[in-house]
């Protein structure tokens, strides 16, 4: 394990992904899909390791590097792993080889292309789950954004460029709002201090006044509800996803989406504590995580398109992620966590399973099948067990997240948490029948008698999906372990700094006498101002992160 | 005295000849006009101590280009007038008002930013003392090829792309 | 003041030069915006460059022999301009047959 | 498996319950993962099967009997180890953690008490007994072995739903024989019809599931644990007697039952349920998973003790569903639907049992409901069975749809001659439930009327009594209709036809009835009542169960019950054993008597039934009401949601901003016109603009 120490296999992740792109561009067409395939798998198996050594008691992050990059500005490629993106990060490097396997039959031109932006996309979802640094953060975000545009775009259906359009649109109106707050956070910063810094240790020591927090937050936070997606952010969604190829489908769904509960996790709880746990806002976010899973599961129930039916599932489960996140407990995160995980999971077989049929069939109607178990009964099974981890099924991984979320909820929003609890009913109305009218009732379609069951490829792609959706189920606990030190520390470092927070802008004024809402800054400026004294204090924390960094260098 | 009131004959037939040619509707008859106002002009930066320009201005606007303006509405059959020319109304208020706020803009220009600046001890009369110590000619070539000389070669290059674009353009689709 | 300051700088003749190159310019904008013909627009651009110079050269009796320099750079880009504008009017012609402004609109993709 | 951890854990537990868990130490559960992983490796051993030895039933036949038969056994030795322990109390085995995470600890345990116990011993003993029955009824069915799966996968969590120590386990089991039921219901999914019973089985299932956890989750924000031992013991210091959150949970608990045992206003799916296998129908949808509501409140004693609202709720809609069910039994033709409708109305006495208080009751006619409902749908599966082979070994090979339902009683009839042994054990279970001495129903549900009566009101009471009447009434014309009177199966006048054709069925499907008949017989002795002492077994079930509902009695008693024995229309419990059996017998002769001499016309001949009769035999149009009052408005609201909200206003609104900007661009290109003078005059006035800037 010496050669393992972990410091370079953040980067080699990030990095390999870029190589094979790249040799995917150069080799014959007929190659570039086994090229995709083994840098893939050889990226899941790096990542092993990263999930086996996690220290489960360290709550910082580990596998610290930090290189200065843009100096004058103080931005430098900083990448490190905590409990929260450790399964984000496996989550992807387990879901790359099953996305790239599942289009071996079904993408047919522009193959070298195709997988070299399966593999670009990789390095942008990757970095953006490591890095430590918000402006390396922001350049992987952005990346993320081409690739997928074009898998859209190029590969995908009738209505492909409208749906990337709006996916783009969509995702960059946000974005660009994120990065006007995170230029304004490392201004106050520079503001304090004196010097540039993006750093995320630096930016999360800043103390920021209330008004400040909640504007800052904003910014963030419209980023990233466009990307989980809220209600009623959402509809962008459904056109990406019915018109993406599978492998687009799968990663939308299995990676892409969690970016926006990562990044609430990531940067907008600890960076901004006091607008994160104000009422106001904990209730907004609540709320649409709510409507979101009753909304998202009554429209989904109404869909003919088997493939937007999931789509809006998605924006059902992603809701209770939402929920348990704002939650704030620890339950609650951890459940969201391991939501996350389980929704990759699921959604991302479904997906898998209706791209199967698509490509027998070439219909995604529900109404164009009926009774498929008949010829494919191995087809059924898994959808079967798939839908009912979906539905939350105790003994799948759906029920321990969602069982988490809510028992972690209900402890400090029981009305909410109590209502989204109704969410696993509409789950079971839009799931079954969906199932019922595809595998089951009569086999009364001509050309669905003749539908092969899956191959030995397709069943060699669903085998660890079905076996990770039990596991799950049954023995969550190396999961949940992993991420439980940092949630907790991130549970405290919330509660600590809105705790500390208020005394600091009432300081001049009596406690008791005056409303909360008057002793507010007064404007942005006034907050930042506020915020130049606690700069100065944050020094200690470069020097931790580049003193790791050089054992880092020396470990070697 | 007598040169004050040649100054102001230029000044005047300038201005007279620059109507004429932008009413002409025969752009032959315009071309004559414009290479009389160019004539005034030269006579007016001869006054102005300025003979070496006032002989270039002749030689290449007056004519070199004037010539060439000639052979292209020759070369064209361009050479009768056209009632289609002149716009209607609406253009000319357009032209007009804008070419009235040009005047205005200019004249406060050339006013107020004269106010503005510091007047410097060069008059006329140290620019004739130049002329008379080195020579018409010598008093613009010796900052030319001196400190302008780059400029002037860079110039000398423009030329050479002009030469180049203007027989590329010109000689057509032919092969 | 103002007035005489600048008499006294440039001398009577030199403040009518002023003027004059004002109006000249202003004719040559009237011109350009007045004409359709491409030939006789082309002149008025001469004439607003030649009004230009007759400032120049009123200005350097006041500031030095740079003005007149100027206008020697001005005069020699003129004189590329006419030939490269004539020869682009010239292949318009080719491909249209007129030289009318209205009736082309090359500057729209 | 690692035994290290499943002692590790378990002492864990006993631990941190301190003394109390002294009561189990003198009974160490034996092999207790083997209960459930038989069941759980039979499943997995058919469900390969399913793909991989389609056509060979051998494999199944096996090894789906011999996973429950070895599950019985030693559930078997368990009940004997824990009765020869005294007192017995519960031994938590812990297994694995589940879900950690901050204060919450679920692990994986399971909890062996004398409830448990029982309750295992009736899962799997008559779990095994169809396991072998259905060897014989699916014979012929292209899906034997996914069938098998299915149910040993069903026992398997319902063993889990019985054994877990916590309410989440507990969850777990509960929403797997959801699942199974689902699955079994649906189990011939190419019929739409039954495909879409399984679905309404699961999701009005899932309506009372989402009680159950907000149940849950109430009972964590209030103990910080959910396991149940820990959460019973602080109960009473917990929770404030009648308090609002007790009430609550309770509540909740009890939408958990209405939707798995099928009460008002949750009970539609399970006449629908009926698509599913007969015996499937007998071991889930009567005998075991439908009671798991029953079980639930047993389990949770204390806390309904705490609350007396709901415990009158329970018993409420406990005594309403007894009765509705069994109006609607009466005027049904359909042999499963009647039974699905008595199945509902037993239920109801169960509830009605335990929210009155009488615990033991419940659970008691709980198991013996087990065996005659049990024996009741085999029988009918046996009949429906025979009927179906007759038709369909006819001269043209599938004569189904020329002849009808086999499933509906007026295409049988005089079935006595040719089924003698079904006929037999089927009167022994009509009996059994009429309520007829000295049979098992009998001594069940006489002790659930006289507790409706001396716990609750009279006017439980009385609805009991008048149920009572109902069940002989519609059991004695279903015997009536399918086997006596002549035979209609191939119309009036094919007697010798079905002479020919009706046989008995085998004996892998007549030997298990007949053992469910002996139990149907002797199950009711397990706890004779102390009024009639004419078995050594006096208030046996009573005193087995005593260390599980003991609590709850205890603060019952603590806060005032102190009943008085005797029935509100006075006289005491063998007085009115004796009123009931008489009133049993009664109205089983007199509608034997009744029914007998009239001709039943097939189901082709007879018509639509009029006024009341036919609101009965529309089961009082409840599906209807909530076609039209929930499923139909839901529908159209979330159709309205998607294309008015979100294709109409949420896209609307983003593709109105994208046609915004695109009108704004074709503006700014209007300018662009092309033409040098247009140019020119932008450019001009630019100039003019930067010079009147400048000057």
């Amino acid at each position: 394990m010496a050669l393992y120490d972990g410091h370079w296999i953040l980067t080699a992740l990030v990095v390999l992904p870029l190589v094979g792109g790249a040799a995917c561009l150069l080799v014959p067409e007929a190659r570039a899909k086994t090229v995709a395939l083994a840098t893939t798998l050889v990226l899941f198996a790096l990542s092993l390791p990263l999930f086996w050594t996690f220290d489960t008691a360290e709550s910082g992050f580990q596998n610290l590097v930090s290189i200065p990059w843009i100096e004058a500005w103080g931005i430098s490629y900083a990448v490190g792993v905590d409990g929260i993106s450790i399964l984000m990060i496996l989550l992807t490097t387990f879901t790359m080889p099953l996305a790239v396997a599942g289009s071996f039959s079904h993408i047919r031109r522009r193959e070298r292309a195709f997988y070299a932006m399966l593999l670009f996309l990789t390095t942008g979802m990757i970095g953006v789950f490591v890095a430590l640094d918000l402006f390396l953060f922001y350049v992987f975000w952005e990346i993320m954004l081409i690739p997928m545009y074009f898998l859209i775009g190029v590969w995908g259906g009738e209505r492909r460029i409208y749906s990337a359009v709006k996916f783009f649109l969509y995702t960059a109106a946000g974005s660009l709002l994120m990065l006007v707050a995170i230029v304004t956070l490392a201004w106050i910063f520079q503001d304090g201090s004196g010097a540039w810094s993006f750093a995320y240790d630096d930016l999360a020591s800043l103390e920021l006044g209330r008004r400040a927090q909640l504007w800052l937050f904003g910014g963030f936070a419209l980023a990233f509800a466009i990307k989980v997606p809220l209600f009623p952010f959402h509809t962008w969604l459904p056109d990406a996803h019915v018109e993406a190829p599978t492998a687009g489908s799968v990663i939308l769904a299995g990676v892409l989406l969690k970016m926006g509960v990562y990044g609430f996790l990531r940067f907008g709880l600890p960076l901004f504590p006091a607008a994160a746990t104000d009422p106001a806002v904990v209730n907004a976010m609540l709320v649409l995580g709510l409507i979101g899973i009753l909304y998202a599961a009554w429209v989904a129930a109404v869909q003919p398109d088997a493939k937007k039916l999931i789509a809006y599932t998605s924006v059902a489960h992603l809701g209770f992620v939402v929920l348990g996140v704002f939650g704030l407990t620890t339950q609650g995160i951890e459940g969201g966590i391991l939501q996350m995980v389980n929704h990759g999971i699921s959604t991302g077989t479904l997906f898998l399973l209706i791209g199967m049929l698509y490509e027998r069939r070439h219909s995604r109607r529900i109404a164009d099948f009926g009774g498929i178990a008949k010829v494919m009964p191995v087809f059924a099974f898994a959808l079967v067990v798939v839908a009912l981890s979906s539905v939350g099924l105790p003994g799948t991984n759906g029920f321990v997240g969602e069982f988490l979320i809510l028992v972690g909820t209900f402890r400090t929003h029981p009305w909410i948490a109590a209502i989204a609890t109704t969410g696993v009913i509409f789950a079971a109305c839009y799931m079954l029948p969906m199932v019922q009218r595809v595998v089951f009732n009569r086999l009364d379609r001509e050309e669905n008698r003749t539908l092969t069951d899956v191959n030995r490829r397709e069943r060699l792609i669903l085998a660890p999906l079905l076996a990770l959706i039990l596991l799950i189920g049954v023995w969550p606990g190396p999961f949940l372990n992993r991420t439980r030190a940092s949630v907790e520390a991130l549970i405290e470092h919330v509660e600590t700094r809105t705790a500390s927070a208020p005394p600091v802008e009432a300081a001049s004024v009596e406690p008791s006498s005056v409303e909360p809402v008057l002793i507010e800054a007064p404007s942005v400026e006034a907050a930042s101002v506020e915020a130049a004294p606690i700069a100065a204090g944050s020094g200690a924390t470069p020097a931790h992160i580049s003193k790791s960094a050089v054992e880092a260098g020396e470990g070697e | 005295m007598i040169q004050d009131f040649l100054f102001q004959a230029f000044a005047a037939s300038a201005i007279l000849g620059a109507v004429i040619m932008v009413t002409r509707r025969n752009p032959v008859s315009a071309v004559i006009f414009l290479v009389g106002v160019f004539f005034a002009t030269s006579g007016m930066f001869l006054m102005l101590d300025a003979h070496y320009i006032a002989a270039i201005n002749v030689i290449l606007y007056g004519g070199a280009i004037m010539v060439l303006f000639l052979f292209v509405l020759m070369l064209l059959n361009l050479g009768h007038a056209d009632w289609r020319d002149l716009r209607g109304p609406v253009g000319g208020l357009v032209g007009g008002s804008i070419s009235i706020a040009f005047l205005g803009v200019l004249t406060r220009l050339f006013v107020g930013g004269a106010d503005a600046r510091p007047v410097v001890e060069i008059a006329g009369g140290a620019l004739r003392e130049a002329a008379a110590e080195q020579g018409v000619v010598g008093v613009v070539a010796r900052p030319l090829f001196q400190e302008y000389v780059i400029v002037l070669e860079v110039t000398g290059v423009l030329l050479l792309v002009a030469i180049v674009g203007t027989i590329l353009l010109a000689r057509g689709e032919r092969t | 003041m103002s007035e005489a300051g600048l008499a006294g700088a440039l001398g009577v003749n030199g403040l009518i030069a002023l003027f004059v190159s004002a109006i000249l310019f202003s004719i040559g904008v009237i011109g350009v915006l007045l004409r359709r013909n491409a030939i006789i627009v082309f002149m008025c651009v001469e004439l607003m460059l030649n009004a230009a110079n007759l400032s120049l050269v009123a200005f350097s009796r006041m500031h030095g022999i740079e003005g007149q320099i100027f206008v020697f750079f001005v005069m020699a880009v003129a004189a590329a301009e006419a030939a490269v504008g004539l020869a682009i009017i010239i292949a318009i012609f080719r491909h249209y047959e007129v030289v009318d402004l209205d009736r082309f609109r090359l500057l729209k993709w | 498996m690692s035994l290290g951890a499943v002692t590790g854990s378990g002492s864990l537990v006993a631990t941190a319950l301190g003394g109390q868990e002294g009561a189990g130490a003198g009974f160490q559960p034996v092999l207790p993962w083997l209960i459930l992983a038989l069941p759980l490796l039979g499943a997995a051993v058919n469900g390969a099967g399913a793909f991989l030895w389609r056509d060979d039933k051998r494999i199944p036949t096996i090894v789906g009997p011999a996973a429950l038969l070895g599950s019985f056994a030693v559930v078997l030795l368990n009940f004997i180890a824990m009765s020869g322990a005294e007192p017995h109390g519960a031994a938590v085995v812990g297994l694995w953690n589940w879900i950690v995470s901050g204060d919450l600890r679920i692990g994986v345990d399971l909890q062996f008490d004398p409830l448990s116990m029982l309750m295992c011993m009736i899962v799997t003993g008559v779990g095994s007994l169809i396991h072998v029955y259905s060897v014989g009824y699916m014979r012929d069915d292209p899906g034997y072995s996914r069938y098998f799966s299915y149910l040993n996968l069903f026992v398997f969590f319902m063993l889990v739903l019985v054994l877990g120590a916590s309410f989440p386990l507990m969850f777990v089991g509960w929403e797997g024989v959801g699942l199974c039921s689902y699955l079994l219901i649906g189990f011939w999914y190419e019929n739409r019809e039954y495909a879409n019973a399984g679905k309404k089985a699961f999701i009005m299932n899932r309506i009372g599931d989402a009680g159950f956890l907000v149940a849950m989750f109430l009972i964590f924000t209030a103990f910080g644990t959910l396991d149940f031992i820990p959460v019973f013991e602080a109960a009473e210091g917990t929770l404030a007697y009648g308090g609002a959150l007790v009430t609550g949970i309770t509540l909740l608990l009890f939408l958990g039952c209405t939707g798995k045992s099928a009460q008002i206003p949750l009970h539609t799916w399970l006449p629908d349920a009926m698509a599913g296998p007969t015996p499937v129908s007998a071991l889930i949808h009567a005998a075991t998973m439908v009671t798991a509501g029953v079980y639930l409140i047993a389990r949770t004693s204390v806390l309904f003790a705490l609350s007396p609202v709901s415990q009158g709720v329970v018993a409420a809609v406990g005594a309403g569903t007894a009765l509705f069910a069994a109006s609607i039994a009466i005027r049904q033709y359909d042999i499963k639907k009647v039974l699905a409708y008595s199945t509902i109305s037993q239920l109801g006495y169960m509830f009605l049992a335990v929210g009155v208080g009488a615990f033991t009751a419940g659970v008691f006619h709980l198991m013996t409901h087990a065996f005659f409902k049990a024996l009741l749908f085999l029988g009918a599966g046996a009949v429906i069975h025979a009927v179906h082979h007759a038709w369909a070994h006819g001269e043209d090979g599938h004569g189904d749809a020329r002849h009808g339902d086999p499933n509906d009683m007026r295409n049988h009839g005089g079935l006595r001659k040719y089924m003698p042994r079904t006929f037999v054990f089927m009167w022994v279970a009509t009996l059994a439930i009429a309520g007829v001495p000295p049979l098992a129903g009998f001594f069940s549900k006489d002790e659930i009327i006289w507790y409706s009566g001396v716990y609750g009101t009279p006017i439980l009471w009385g609805v009991a009594l008048a149920t009572a009447v109902l069940t002989a009434v519609y059991m004695a014309r279903l015997m009536v209709m399918t086997f006596h009177g002549r035979n209609r199966t191939f119309g009036h006048g094919g007697v010798a036809e079905a002479g020919r054709r009706l046989h008995e069925v085998p004996a892998v499907m007549w030997a298990p009835l007949a053992l469910l008949a002996v139990l149907s017989v002797v199950g009711g002795w397990a706890n004779i009542p102390e009024a009639l002492p004419l078995l050594p077994t006096v208030e046996w079930l009573h005193h087995w169960l005593e260390p599980v509902f003991a609590p709850a009695i205890a603060v019952k008693e603590a806060h005032g019950f102190a009943p008085e024995y005797r029935a509100p229309a006075g006289g005491g419990e063998a007085l009115w054993a004796g009123v009931s059996a008489a009133i049993a017998i009664a109205a089983v002769v007199g509608t034997v008597r009744a029914l007998s001499p009239k001709p039943v016309p097939t189901e082709a001949e007879s018509e639509a039934p009029t006024g009341f009769a036919r609101v009965l035999h529309d089961k009082w149009y409840v599906d209807e009401l909530y076609d039209r009052a929930i499923v139909r408005p839901s529908l159209a609201l979330w159709r309205a949601c998607w294309r008015i909200v979100d294709a109409g206003l949420i896209d609307g609104a983003v593709n109105g901003a994208g046609r915004a900007a695109r009108l704004l661009g074709w503006a700014g290109g209007q300018l662009q016109t092309g033409r040098v003078t247009t140019y020119l005059v932008a450019f001009m006035l630019g100039a003019l603009l930067v010079l009147g800037v400048l000057s």
